[in-house]
């Protein structure tokens, strides 16, 4: 199994979710988190003032798949998630070796 | 939006006064009579205060976010603090004292869910008076928008009666929008069906809000006291009567007025609020660029009535 | 050693932490999250609405342990944090390469 | 490629994002996290309730670097997060299989 995990732009969350719907995947998890990046947030000068914010709102995606599925799963994320733009974020692919549902006690892909 | 906002810059001149200091009810206006010295004098009539500006630091990031981010909304809120972001010409001329010191925690580095003093005593109005755009712009269920009107609280207002108060507020608020014929009733009948799973707001609810009580307040700074207030304004037949009720009780008048004018404008539109007092509203320009007040036609359609949408003004 | 990642219900949290202090395991890190999946939150009846992101408000539980230790902590979290419903959560097993505890450069399974 | 994921104190973040830009690593997420462990936080009496704070607040940074890079990422924010006091938090290597960037489908380090 592998842990599909994306950070990207946070009003993209709605699409994404649908698209992988779409391919059959409906539980995940979503973390808001802050990115920082070679893309700054925007810098003002103001009032004297030396504040800036250096990161953009963004949300993180997890969501554990068979491995089989980690491909086309990262396919959907990055067809949706995608504006063209600078900070639409990126898609990682961790290895997992177990999955538990706590509920019923189902190991491995079952689990999922 | 408009009629917190309106409703706002209404109770400014009004502020922390005993009830029996204010003018007649009816000339308790956005202008007030020639001879009341108003609170705030070298603040321009129609300007919105803290309340506005924050409600508006709120509806700009959700905006943007599509969703609650609760650090992006604290990075908003250091920008007002700072720079005068979303206030009428950048100048801020009023901040409740909870809120300064959980800006200054940010600041320092806090995460957003420590940054909130949460001792009983620190349940001032400043995360309710603000929380309305959550209701207008949220795009989750009833779970998904109580949660996250208790994470909007917690930024500023951590205790649990702050985080209560801010739910069932935006349950109210949805209720209207939804044209409920019992908003209020029905928004506390789905609150406790949620904190079935959550006993210390169910505690909180019913020991300490007591949300079926007769409506009644004293238009304090206290949380608590400021949503019965706002309840009890609200059962005024018009947006007009509603803002005079508000403030008619004196003390906090701008944020019992904001608390309220946000329901008043849901339940009678934008054309429900007098055109003196949108004339007189300032900030326009911010407005238009928010996409809540639009010149072209004149009566601003930013406020529409019983139409929600995912461009709720 | 390996990362133990649980996505559990909020008010479990307590039992959790308690089953996995009786198993000698006290060091965790905690992330609020949302979780979506098929059991859809608490549905009203709403018409008209676009309203669609429902979610649940969960924890996420990351314990990094041990190799030999993974296991029952896993059952330890999979029984303490069970109720038998719907959206229990599941935890995920994933391997890590190295650890080190910052106070005092240790690596290794001493770092836990 | 690997993800490095630290859990620090609050704080600390500015000055490990700056050890981190010295080493020419501008890219990262942080998260707002609960950490608890051998260090207890303090303990609030609610109303009678038994609810005790017994977490402190910290934040979870997490990049991912080149296979080459793992190290000396770690040493960076390990010198940086260093107050050496207890609590200072840890820092974990996980093995990553694949990076996409999704603005340009870029895959593997160039995603980086």
């Amino acid at each position: 199994m592998k842990l599909v995990k994306a950070v990207i732009k946070p009003f993209k969350l709605e699409e994404v979710k649908e698209a992988l719907a779409d391919i059959g995947i409906e539980g995940m998890t979503v973390t808001e988190v802050k990115g920082f990046g070679r893309q700054k947030g925007h810098t003002e000068i103001y009032r004297g003032s030396e504040y800036t914010v250096d990161f953009l709102p963004k949300v993180m995606v997890e969501i554990v798949v068979d491995d089989a599925d980690a491909e086309k799963t990262t396919d959907a994320i990055v067809k949706a998630a995608k504006t063209g733009k600078i900070g639409d974020g990126k898609v990682f692919v961790i290895p997992v070796e177990s999955a538990t549902r706590i509920r019923t006690d189902e190991t491995g892909p079952e689990a999922l | 939006m408009l009629g917190l906002l309106v409703g706002d810059a209404c109770g400014v001149p009004y502020e922390f006064r005993d009830p029996r200091d204010l003018p007649l009810f009816e000339q308790l206006e956005m202008q007030p009579p020639k001879r009341f010295a108003r609170s705030y004098a070298h603040v321009k009539l129609g300007t919105w205060s803290d309340d506005g500006a924050q409600a508006l630091c709120l509806y700009a990031s959700m905006r943007e976010c599509g969703m609650y981010h609760a650090q992006d909304y604290a990075a908003r809120l250091i920008k007002w603090h700072d720079r005068g972001y979303m206030a009428v010409d950048h100048y801020v001329f009023d901040i409740g004292n909870q809120t300064s010191t959980a800006i200054g925690r940010l600041k320092q580095g806090t995460p957003t869910r420590y940054s909130g003093l949460s001792g009983e005593r620190n349940n001032g109005n400043g995360a309710l008076m603000r929380c309305l755009p959550l209701a207008l712009l949220h795009q989750g269920n009833d779970v998904a928008l109580v949660y996250e009107a208790h994470a909007q609280a917690r930024l500023t207002h951590a205790h649990i009666r702050s985080q209560v108060c801010c739910a069932l507020y935006c349950l109210w608020a949805r209720r209207e929008m939804q044209q409920h014929t019992s908003p209020w009733e029905s928004a506390i009948a789905t609150l406790r069906a949620i904190y079935r799973r959550d006993p210390p707001a169910l505690h909180e609810l019913d020991t300490h809000i007591r949300p079926e009580r007769r409506a009644d307040g004293k238009g304090t700074g206290y949380v608590l006291d400021s949503l019965h207030s706002a309840r009890w304004a609200c059962l005024g037949p018009n947006y007009e009567t509603i803002i005079k009720r508000a403030i008619s009780l004196g003390n906090d008048t701008d944020t019992t007025a904001c608390i309220a004018g946000g329901i008043a404008g849901l339940r009678h539109g934008a054309q429900g609020i007098p055109a003196r007092w949108l004339e007189l509203l300032r900030g326009k320009e911010e407005l238009k660029r928010l996409g809540i007040w639009h010149d072209s036609s004149h009566a601003p359609n930013g406020l529409h009535q019983h139409q929600p949408s995912t461009t709720h003004v």
